[in-house]
């Protein structure tokens, strides 16, 4: 009994470590956005706070006037959406098709196949590899073109998507698309009316992880999109310094919150209508 | 009309691993076959070739006359139950009893018809929007069988069809399946380790061992008269006694103890010949007190069985069971007299019957 | 009695309809699964192998972003690779990384991820949502966000750190930057091992836990004999990907930009101060190749680990 | 079926995101028909970096360009490519787009890129890529040699200067009126600003010095720490295409580091080694936590303007004093000057890809004609600009800029344009750095020596 109340404390009490450590960081955007000169200390925005020197501050939506007027930060939510939209769905298009068939056939040499792109696609997305890209996306005539950034970006990301869903589908059982091969259905049929419904959850985690790539990238957009209103958030973000460098807090933190909501409200929407899986094992 | 035949049907797979070794197999139109053997037997290969799911690497699989080994398996006309049922867990009922019809590309309206019929008939109204994960183990089976019957397949193919259930739902399960495909007439192979279960349901069956088929007959046949000792010691609820013997002129020497050669042996041995001599613990008629042709020993262990009692006595160093009715169960350590039915007895001469 | 056993007769011959019927789940077929494969495969080979080997080639090269060199490169063979392997920044930027990834990625998020999934392995409800929900946003947040709130949590003079700890003024960034950028590091990328651990020990038997649990099995000694064997593809997975990525992360660049003086300086942080901020590409794109070679190193060393051991 | 529409419904998103991306890869180009169109780049960006000077272009130049285009009877088109971010990331993408034979037909660099993408071939002399008129533009009598020197690569012209700076030394007059300093202080060696740092330590100032040190602040630290003490110690980084090793002058300056940062407490050390520590220390000054800084004219301008300033002072005009920064001792700068500084700026040419070179130039002339200068520097964002004409207008209400324009730019100085400046930048830093440690100067000047030779490829191209 003792023992179980002590397991109980503890396990209460190592939540409760991981929820702090969690939370903590995120304090700041949640507050800073709604203070009137934000700066790095996180202050409770209270309507006539920031008098005394109690940690609040006062409370003011003149921030988020400031980027609704700014010319370009909604637009470039925009941009964001369709970069990394497009992205997701070529990526969760092409990598599901692959790694279904390298899960059920097998192919000559696919693992060692794997590895291989999966070791040089960190060379691809490391800081070494603009001047190739660039010069490729030049000779295919994909400069300041949104298909050659998601084209390029969707390179990067697919041997490791191919990876992860290999592994979702290697653990779901076959009985199923078996089941549907003795009922007549074809190839596809199984694909589209057994497989991608099962292995949904693992698809919707792969949109949601290629999303939040897609959303935090920065070089290449910037380098492969020269036209400003097609670039996404990602940019925008390091435009809001000054000549000197330094950090327009005020934007930087209600656009960094408005920024972070698409993703957010993306992963609820994911995580209540699929469930948020790294992994098969179907649910009976 | 759609018999299954199998000829000289082979199953290697890349590895080298022989699981079917050129098997030959008649199931008549509308029989409820079994196969029966141990894990790994080569029977679950044996029933994913017929339906396609394996591809033979020689010999034919013939259903309804026709050679279908080169066939994909939706064009076979079988329909499967799997061990795990495989009921598509996005769907619901409804849906996946109709899951065949709409691969056939039966309007909506017709399908959901015909499995609201099916169902219905399996117990399963009320049911039909649940998703499989909202039902219970007997519910599932029901669905995996009803999503089979509305194909109106040739053959149907069941792959331990009993297994995920718990003992009590089994037994029912059992009773209710055997009705069930007696009144479909489909011709039906289940794939079973339990060898209760393929003596309880099948109209015929097929022991099989490493790949071959070791027996083939109706359940009374086999448990009676089993065809080698590995059939002998694999079929039965309590196992076969299997006891070194010699021939001694028309008796035979079993630990110690003469009994007479059986019936069915009669005038096929040669004296001094050593053999192996097996009866069912059911087919002994137990005493107390000494008896002729009996194996008679020291009564160690008493198992309760019920409605009868397993005895085993120690003869001379081998142990021999017998069945004894409830109320006349001897005591640990008393003599025991088992008598076994001389028309039931058999004799295994390298293993195979005489 | 009729004995059904097979005639040793019968021929086994190759039957040749036999190999055009595929016997995969699906029925796909080699050439289905090779047309299945096929435009991955494609968009792979034009805009990552040839792009990555293209770079390999670039490491071979004096080429810069400006300046004569960029205009006419030499060939200079493995001089770049000699360079750096004498270079002790790079060495140090080698060590550093073996650190983060040691302890970020397989200690810090394996390590919080294991923990986080374990407890909450049998739960329900809100609680485990708030966790996960939590958890899960720390790593789909944009970094440039990121980057922000940790430069704010852990800021010298107002952060919430100290705030909260009560000492003003430590300099966290400064006097523990390797400390900040694994403990910055795990905060971020828990989520994935969370997911997959949690996954994975669904897939875990109860059974064999209970009975382990009966035999009288500490709590490690269950995690050992039970849970390990059943996880291990999924540890393998795991590791492979997250060592990866945490060798290339270059987040940590925007916490302590690499300093200071050069302490917080991981491989992926140096190579972009050379190939970005001097213009050295050809070297980065040496330091690049070594980097390749190392994360081979890394994944064939995994690989023999977890399928040799039992 | 529920999943049938939902799959039809995947199928649909990823066409209809498929054609929206081609769509939108095709809608760039399109020439008008017979209408010339130019584009000009900046990193400047409407509402971020540099947002004032997008505006120029955006709202003033292109309109009257274009009308008095119009009214030439040509019709040419102007385009703004806003970028705004960091300058090596402009840099990079410049560079890329350069090397492709892309990029805008107008760009903006910084002037110590100039060398770097002349060999290159990135960038060509005017005279080549628009012929004739590039020398005889009417700006170039009102530019001072010095400035032009900015925009002259190996005795060519390679684009038009946009404007220059330079760097002083601020103090805190509050906090020196504490310590018993004067209000117009005007240190005339090293030693002195030492001994006003000795009396605002005394007085309770927690930072006495500023003088930017270390990696973190990159090129802040050589462009307003390093270089003006080295010219005050009488040596310039480049000089005759020899570069400057251990010697004496870098010593001194070493040195001069090592008194401030060696555990005298008249500078932060730590304060260079944050990520962030450029900004803090503006905050800290704007505070009044910092008693001298050393900065170029940007500080007066964009951080402590009472308007818009990013650490604002509202008393900024009272309260912030500024002097030249003298050389180590009387004499002793470089060209044996009493005071010394650097300077920066930008230039702006025309891209050699351009298909439109004349009108490229012609628009790029207008940008830094007298009216558009005029036009740019309005509302309270003046600066120095390149021309001595506009200057003398534009400058009347401005002290310091007034300061910096006559007193400050005839004794600066300029880096050496060549492309591997940034990676001996970066070894200053490093030095300085490594002193703030506690690494003894000599040691520190021994390893930068090392290291410079490695960069510069060998001990023949450092001066002894």
């Amino acid at each position: 009994m003792i023992r179980f109340v002590l397991g109980r404390i503890g396990f209460y009490a190592l939540v409760a470590v991981v929820l702090a450590f969690f939370t903590l960081p995120l304090l700041w955007l949640v507050t800073a956005p709604f203070t009137a000169d934000p700066t790095y200390e996180v202050r409770v925005p209270l309507p006539g706070g920031g008098r005394g020197d109690g940690g609040t501050a006062a409370f003011t939506w003149d921030n988020f006037r400031a980027v609704l007027e700014h010319p370009y930060a909604l637009p470039s939510l925009y941009n964001s959406v369709l970069l990394s939209a497009g992205t997701a769905a070529l990526v969760v298009l092409l990598a599901a098709l692959a790694a279904y068939a390298l899960s059920r056939v097998r192919l000559p040499g696919r693992d060692a196949l794997l590895y291989v792109l999966l070791l040089l696609s960190s060379i691809i997305t490391g800081t070494a590899a603009i001047v190739p890209l660039f010069q490729l996306a030049v000779e295919l005539d994909l400069i300041d073109s949104r298909l050659g950034l998601v084209l390029i970006l969707t390179g990067g990301l697919l041997p490791a998507a191919i990876f992860m869903l290999k592994d979702f589908m290697d653990s779901t059982p076959k009985s199923y698309e078996e089941s549907a091969r003795v009922f007549g259905a074809s190839p596809l049929q199984i694909v589209r009316h057994v497989v991608v419904p099962l292995v949904r959850p693992g698809l919707a985690t792969i949109a949601v992880w290629a999303v939040a790539n897609v959303w935090g990238n920065f070089l290449m957009p910037y380098l492969l999109l020269s036209d400003v209103e097609k670039q996404p958030a990602a940019v925008i973000t390091y435009t809001l310094y000054t000549e000197g460098g330094q950090a327009n807090l005020r934007l930087l933190s209600t656009f960094g919150l408005l920024y972070s909501v698409p993703v957010v409200l993306m992963y609820l929407f994911v995580s209540k209508k699929y469930g948020f899986r790294f992994h098969g094992g179907i649910k009976r | 009309m759609a018999a299954i035949e199998l000829r000289g049907l082979t199953k290697v797979y890349p590895g080298g691993v022989t699981a079917l070794d050129a098997l030959d197999l008649v199931v008549p139109d509308g029989e409820f076959f079994a196969l029966l053997g141990p894990s790994g037997c080569g029977k679950t290969t044996l029933l994913r070739t017929i339906a396609g799911l394996e591809a033979a690497t020689g010999g034919a699989v013939v259903i309804g006359g026709r050679d279908v080994t080169g066939v994909q398996p939706g064009e076979r006309d079988v329909a499967m139950v799997f061990q795990d049922y495989a009921l598509f867990p996005h769907m619901d009922v409804a849906d996946n009893i109709a899951y065949p019809l709409r691969i056939k590309k039966v309007p909506k309206g017709a399908r959901r018809g015909k499995a609201a019929e099916v169902g219905a008939r399996l117990g399963l109204d009320g049911l039909m929007d649940r998703r499989p994960g909202q039902l219970s183990g007997g519910q599932q089976q029901r669905v995996a069988l009803a999503r089979v019957m509305a194909t109106q397949a040739q053959a149907f193919l069941f792959d331990e069809p009993l297994s995920n259930l718990d003992a009590r739902l089994r037994l029912e399960a059992r009773t209710f399946l055997k009705k069930l495909q007696r009144e479909l007439g489909v011709t039906t192979v289940f794939v079973t380790h339990d060898q209760a279960e393929a003596l309880a349901m099948a109209d015929r069956m097929a022991v099989m061992e490493a790949g071959h088929i070791r027996q083939i007959g109706t359940p009374a046949e086999v448990f009676q008269r089993p065809a080698n000792t590995f059939v002998a010691a694999f079929i039965g609820s309590t196992p076969m006694n299997l006891l070194d013997a010699t021939v001694r002129g028309d008796t035979l020497e079993v630990a110690g103890c003469k009994v007479p050669v059986p019936a069915s042996a009669e005038g096929r041995l040669q004296d001094g010949e050593r053999l192996v001599y097996g009866v069912r613990p059911e087919y002994m008629a137990y005493s107390d007190g000494p008896a002729d042709a009996a194996l008679a020993g020291k009564v160690a262990i008493v198992e309760n069985l019920g409605a009868s009692y397993l005895v085993t006595l120690d003869v001379g160093d081998v142990a021999v069971q017998a069945v004894v009715p409830e109320g006349r169960e001897p005591a640990v350590g008393s003599d025991g007299h088992a008598v076994p039915r001389r028309d039931r007895a058999l004799v295994y001469r390298d293993g195979e019957l005489v | 009695m009729a004995q059904a056993t097979s005639p040793p007769d019968a021929a086994p011959g190759e039957d040749a309809r036999a190999r055009r019927h595929s016997t995969d789940a699906a029925g796909l077929g080699r050439v289905r699964a090779a047309l299945f494969t096929a435009p991955a495969l494609a968009l792979i080979a034009v805009f990552l192998v040839f792009p990555a080997l293209w770079v390999l080639y670039l490491g071979l090269t004096t080429y810069r972003l400006t300046g004569a060199d960029a205009a006419e490169p030499q060939f200079v063979g493995l001089d770049n690779f000699v360079e750096a392997l004498w270079d002790p920044a790079f060495w140090d930027s080698t060590w550093l990384t073996v650190e983060f990834v040691l302890g970020s990625a397989v200690v810090g998020q394996v390590g919080l991820g294991f923990t986080i999934a374990w407890l909450l392995r049998d739960r329900r409800g809100p609680l485990k949502r708030l966790v996960e929900g939590l958890v899960i946003l720390a790593w789909i947040l944009p970094s440039a966000v990121v980057s922000f709130l940790w430069v704010a949590l852990l800021d010298r003079d107002s952060g919430t750190l100290n705030a909260l700890l009560g000492i003003p003024g430590f300099p966290w960034l400064l006097d523990h930057p390797m400390l900040s950028i694994v403990v910055f590091n795990t905060w971020r990328g828990t989520a994935f091992s969370m997911m997959l651990y949690g996954a994975a020990l669904g897939n875990v038997p109860p059974s064999h836990l209970e009975s382990a649990r009966l035999a009288g099995a500490t709590g490690w000694q269950q995690l050992r004999d039970v849970v390990f064997p059943h996880i291990k593809g999924h540890v393998l997975t795991n590791l492979l990907l997250i060592s990866l990525w945490t060798f290339n992360d270059f987040t940590p660049f925007m916490l302590t930009a690499g300093g200071p003086d050069g302490r917080s300086e991981v491989l992926a942080v140096h190579v972009y101060k050379v190939a970005v901020q001097s213009g050295e590409l050809g070297y980065g794109a040496a330091l690049s190749t070594i980097i390749l070679l190392i994360n081979l190193v890394v994944a064939v060393f995994y690989l023999r680990l977890l399928r040799s051991k039992r | 079926m529920a999943s049938r529409k939902r799959s039809i419904g995947v199928i649909a998103v990823v066409a209809a995101t498929g054609l929206g991306l081609s769509a939108c890869g095709q809608s760039s180009g399109g020439a008008g028909g017979g209408a010339v169109e130019l584009t000009i780049t900046q990193n400047a960006i409407a509402g971020g970096k540099n947002a004032v000077s997008a505006e120029h272009i955006a709202n003033w130049v292109i309109p009257t360009f274009e009308a008095a285009q119009k009214a030439k009877g040509k019709d040419v088109k102007v385009k703004f490519i806003p970028s705004g971010v960091d300058d090596e990331q402009y840099k990079t993408k410049l560079s890329l787009d350069l090397k492709s034979g892309k990029g805008a037909d107008v760009i903006d660099i910084d002037g110590i890129w100039a060398g770097e993408f002349a060999q290159a071939g990135y960038i060509k002399p005017l005279a080549e890529v628009v012929g004739a008129e590039a020398d005889t533009w009417e700006g170039w009598s009102q530019i001072p040699d010095a400035v032009q020197g900015l925009a002259t690569y190996d005795g060519k012209k390679y684009a038009l200067p946009i404007g220059t700076d330079g760097r002083v030394l601020y103090f805190n007059k509050t906090l020196f009126q504490k310590a018993g300093l004067p209000a117009d202080w005007q240190p005339k060696s090293w030693q002195e600003i030492l001994d006003a740092g000795a009396k605002l330590k005394s007085s309770g100032v927690p930072v006495p010095i500023q003088i930017n040190a270390g990696t973190a602040m990159g090129e802040a630290t050589t462009m307003q720490g390093v270089l003006p003490l080295l010219a005050g110690a009488g040596a310039e980084i480049q000089k005759d295409g020899k570069w400057t090793g251990a010697g004496q002058a870098l010593k001194d300056v070493l040195g001069l580091y090592q008194k401030i940062y060696g555990g005298s407490g008249l500078g932060d050390p730590r304060l260079q080694q944050e990520a962030k520590g450029r900004d803090k220390s503006f905050q800290q000054f704007a505070q009044g936590r910092i008693g001298i800084l050393m900065e170029g004219d940007y500080f007066w301008r964009g951080v402590v303007n009472p308007k818009d300033g990013v650490a604002r002072m509202p008393d900024r005009d009272q309260n912030v004093g500024y002097a030249l920064i003298p050389a180590m001792e009387p004499g002793k700068g470089i060209r044996g000057q009493d005071f010394v500084s650097m300077s920066g700026g930008a230039l702006r040419t025309v891209n050699p890809n351009s298909k439109h070179p004349k009108e490229a130039f012609e628009l790029l002339a207008f940008t830094l004609s007298a009216d558009a200068l005029k036009q740019e520097t309005k509302g309270g964002n003046v600066r120095v600009t390149p021309r001595g004409d506009v200057n003398k207008e534009i400058l009347a209400g401005e002290p310091l800029l007034t300061f910096i324009s006559e007193k400050v730019l005839p004794l600066t100085a300029y880096r050496p344009p060549v492309a591997i400046y940034p990676q001996v930048s970066v070894a200053l830093q490093e030095a300085t750095a490594a002193v703030a440690g506690g690494t003894p100067p000599d040691q520190a000047a021994a390893d930068y020596q090392k290291k410079l030779e490695g960069i510069v490829g060998g001990a023949g191209n450092i001066a002894s």
